[in-house]
């Protein structure tokens, strides 16, 4: 539990950190607000339509992929941890594990999905 | 023999004893100081970082770099911050105040919180968790939430845009880091930062130079730096999640971006370099120290250099090579690395009764050697096969754009 | 030191507003927000037990962890199908739905 | 009761798990909603820590504000059109009648058989290696073998599954 002293007083610090210099800059720095230079940049035009653009399904099938590949990690690392310790039938197993997510790639790649529009 | 920092806290403890605080009460205030200490530094070594990299990159364009404020223009990074605080923080109209300023504070937040797993020495470390490893992936997925909250509250489609463009290769370049990261955790048995380092009587680099290799490249684009710089690609998504962003907000984005490629160096240095290790580290930790420091700005130097020579790559590449490539890499190296490295365990442990020991370098090197080997064939293998593919698709395109250089046989090659 | 109540009663709140969440929104995206809010009070109570009542035994971390693997799954197939709802019937109100075939 | 550094601790990730609940169930707004999910279960994420598994904080912070909070964002983004809409449907004073008496079943039943237990041992250091062996035994009490092939498989369905569905 000692350990994480350090690491939640260097979180409150790290946020602290960055924080007083932001409001020092919005104690110290001008602040006179117009309609025109509060607007949105848009290259300088005036701002069309709704900020909320359609976006793409393909970016859920790339969250998707990582996802799915975060949880195999999660699993990897115990296994990498005890890999010292493991017999041959133990590491063969986490490949099997590995192989079949390896699978949901290919077929990722195969269908497609991988392709950026 | 104690090194700098052990020195230091024992002067610390005394002074707060003496001064009349107990034991536990002058433990708390030295972690508080360590931490804020810790915290500051990062952020200080910044405005030497950023003059370094400047000067580098001026040579490497053959230009002089900043050489007005200060000698060698060593001052050029105060000025720039003094003028930056005095700039306006633009709220831009619909934006969300909470997220938009808990983005920069985030980002940084995120940066800083790794160094706490860093071992600066064989005997100093922020905190050595028995999940070291796992809490820098954890921690770097803060920045991932930064850079959604700022696209998100900015009400500005480029910034939308750009933050959703960002996330997309940010986790995507995260896969490949991540299975390259489980490489020193399977070969130390310890996802102890601390374990790791002090694991490598051989560098990590010398025995998996592929899995060091892809990392490498999976960092570059985890930090935005060409050639894959395309989070802030003007001529596409203006200036991406950070459009909206003026004065000292900006700075911290900024600042965030530098320390970000500083950690990840230091993180590279310590997983497959040695991080303190060193001739003579053992017996004066305070050269480990040291020889961490030229490390990373070895590593440094590498980033800057490729920053200045390659050119950016196109999203669509950039997003097929980590996922037809780096990953199916990472992926075999994992496989074959375990399943060679047992079955050799196994055949030769009466050989090397020594073999998965790692106390000095003659006994890591039968298991170095073997990994090494399955590293060369893997990575001759890879470089084949990408050869292949990319003289396919040239051949394709040629034939696509121009059909009759074809028939003429000038297609390429 | 904290008692066990202390984090069960956490877990009881958690998992109590995630069921009003379930039950009360109309959006289905926020539907799926409460039932990841549901399934991590169990694992709350999942650790919780492993901590105070077996910390020798592996089994509360265990399955926390496929717990986890659960929930992840569960939320990717679910945002996919609010996603291909959405497209087919330019609704995410879970009221909405409920022909059964389109 | 002694109020200790910990106990604090556990007070603000309590805070911050119950509040960011709150924020979910109840937020109009669907992107604050999902904001409010993440400082759950980052609080969450906190109490893994004080009850000793950092391991599964680690993933906790890992899978969900890694992970799942971008995938719930992406899909705020594609079904943008509803920003706005009312949160809550008709029935919601009979949902929040339910949980109510759902919370007060549960917190009789807590501190009925559970108030004031301590933990009765310390955390094995070597549990995660442990985990990683388990992982990959079939016989004896911990044999997670069968488990940690089937959630491959189950991944690889999930996986395809969502494919599938949200490219038709």
């Amino acid at each position: 539990m000692g350990e994480w002293t350090f690491i939640a007083l260097l979180f409150v610090i790290s946020l602290i950190l960055p924080a007083v210099p932001i409001l020092a800059g919005r104690i110290l720095g001008p602040r006179k607000p117009n309609p025109l230079k509060n607007s949105t940049y848009e290259c300088g035009v005036e701002t069309v339509g709704d900020t909320w653009v359609q976006f793409d399904v393909q970016y859920y099938i790339f969250a998707l992929v990582f996802l799915v590949f975060d949880i195999e990690v999660v699993f990897l690392y115990p296994w990498a941890v005890a890999y010292g310790q493991l017999s041959l039938f133990g590491v063969v197993a986490g490949i099997v594990f590995i192989v079949t997510l390896a699978e949901a790639l290919l077929y990722a790649w195969r269908k497609g999905a991988l392709e950026w529009v | 023999m104690g090194d700098i920092f052990t020195t230091i806290y024992n002067f610390l403890l005394s002074l707060l004893i003496g001064l009349g605080a107990d034991q536990v009460v002058a433990d708390a205030i030295i972690t508080f100081l360590a931490a804020a200490v810790l915290a500051t530094c990062v952020l200080l070594i910044l405005i030497f970082n950023i003059w370094l990299e400047r000067k580098v990159l001026g040579r490497i364009q053959d230009r002089i770099g900043p050489n007005r404020v200060g000698p060698y223009g060593i001052f050029q990074t105060v000025a720039d911050l003094t003028k930056l605080l005095t700039k306006e923080i633009i709220i831009p109209s619909g934006a969300d105040l909470v997220p938009f300023f808990l983005a920069p504070i985030l980002m940084v937040a995120s940066v800083i919180l790794v160094w706490a797993v860093i071992p600066f020495t064989g005997k100093t470390i922020g905190t050595d968790v028995n999940i070291g490893v796992l809490y820098f992936v954890a921690v770097s997925s803060l920045g991932i939430m930064a850079v959604l909250l700022a696209g998100w509250s900015s009400n500005n489609k480029y910034a939308l845009l750009g933050a959703f463009r960002a996330v997309a290769m940010l986790v995507s370049y995260e896969v490949p880091m991540i299975l390259m990261l489980l490489v020193p955790v399977l070969l130390s048995g310890s996802m102890r930062m601390g374990e790791i380092a002090a694991a490598q009587s051989i560098w990590y680099v010398f025995s998996m130079p592929l899995a060091a290799f892809i990392f490498l490249i999976a960092m570059t684009a985890e930090i935005g730096r060409s050639p894959f710089d395309l989070l802030e690609a003007e001529s596409e998504i203006v200036a991406g999640y950070q459009t909206e962003y003026s004065g000292f907000a900006f700075a911290m984005f900024y600042a965030a971006e530098w320390a970000h490629a500083f950690t990840m160096c230091a993180l590279v240095a310590t997983l497959f370099l040695g991080g303190w290790r060193g001739p003579g580290a053992e017996q004066y930790p305070t050269l480990g120290f040291i020889y961490l420091a030229i490390k990373i700005y070895v590593v440094y130097f590498f980033s800057i250099w490729s920053r200045g020579t390659l050119p950016r790559i196109r999203i669509d590449h950039v997003m097929s090579f980590c996922w037809k490539f780096l990953i199916p890499l990472a992926l075999i190296l994992i496989v074959l690395t375990t399943l060679v490295d047992k079955i050799a365990q196994i055949l030769l442990i009466n050989r090397f009764p020594n073999y998965l020991s790692m106390a000095t370098p003659a006994d890591m090197l039968p298991r170095a050697g073997i990994l090494l080997a399955v590293n060369l064939v893997v990575g001759l293998v890879a470089i084949g096969w990408i050869a292949l593919v990319g003289r396919r698709e040239r051949r394709h395109q040629t034939a696509a754009e121009h059909p009759a250089s074809v028939e003429a046989g000038m297609a390429t090659r | 030191m904290i008692p066990l109540h202390w984090y069960l009663l956490v877990a009881a709140g958690m998992f109590a507003l995630g069921v009003y969440g379930v039950l009360a929104r109309r959006n289905m995206v926020a539907i799926i927000m409460s039932i990841e809010l549901m399934l991590n009070a169990v694992n709350i109570n999942l650790v919780a037990f492993w901590r105070y009542m077996a910390p020798e035994n592996l089994n509360g971390q265990a399955f926390a962890i496929f717990v986890f693997t659960v929930a992840a799954a569960e939320a990717a197939v679910g945002l996919a199908l609010i996603i291909s709802i959405y497209r087919a019937r330019e609704t995410v109100v879970a009221k909405e739905i409920d022909m059964l075939k389109w | 009761m002694v109020i200790t550094p910990v106990t604090i601790a556990f007070f603000i990730m309590a805070a911050f798990t119950l509040g960011g609940s709150l924020g979910v169930v109840t937020n109009r707004n669907l992107f604050h909603a999902a904001l409010y999910l993440i400082l759950a279960l980052f609080g969450a994420a906190g109490l893994f820590v004080l009850l000793e598994a950092p391991f599964l904080a680690a993933v906790q912070v890992l899978i969900y504000v890694g992970a799942i909070s971008v995938l719930i964002a992406i899909t705020i983004m594609v079904t943008r059109r509803i920003m706005g809409v009312e949160s809550a449907n008709r029935q919601w004073p009979l949902s929040a009648l339910v949980g109510l008496l759902l919370a007060a079943t549960l917190g009789f039943v807590i501190m009925d058989r559970f108030a004031g237990k301590f933990p009765v041992a310390g955390v094995p250091d070597d549990s995660l290696t442990r985990l990683g062996m388990a992982l990959v035994s079939y016989e004896g009490m911990e044999a997670y073998l069968v488990p940690f092939e089937v959630a491959s498989v189950l991944l690889l369905a999930a996986m395809i599954g969502a494919i599938v569905v949200a490219r038709k």
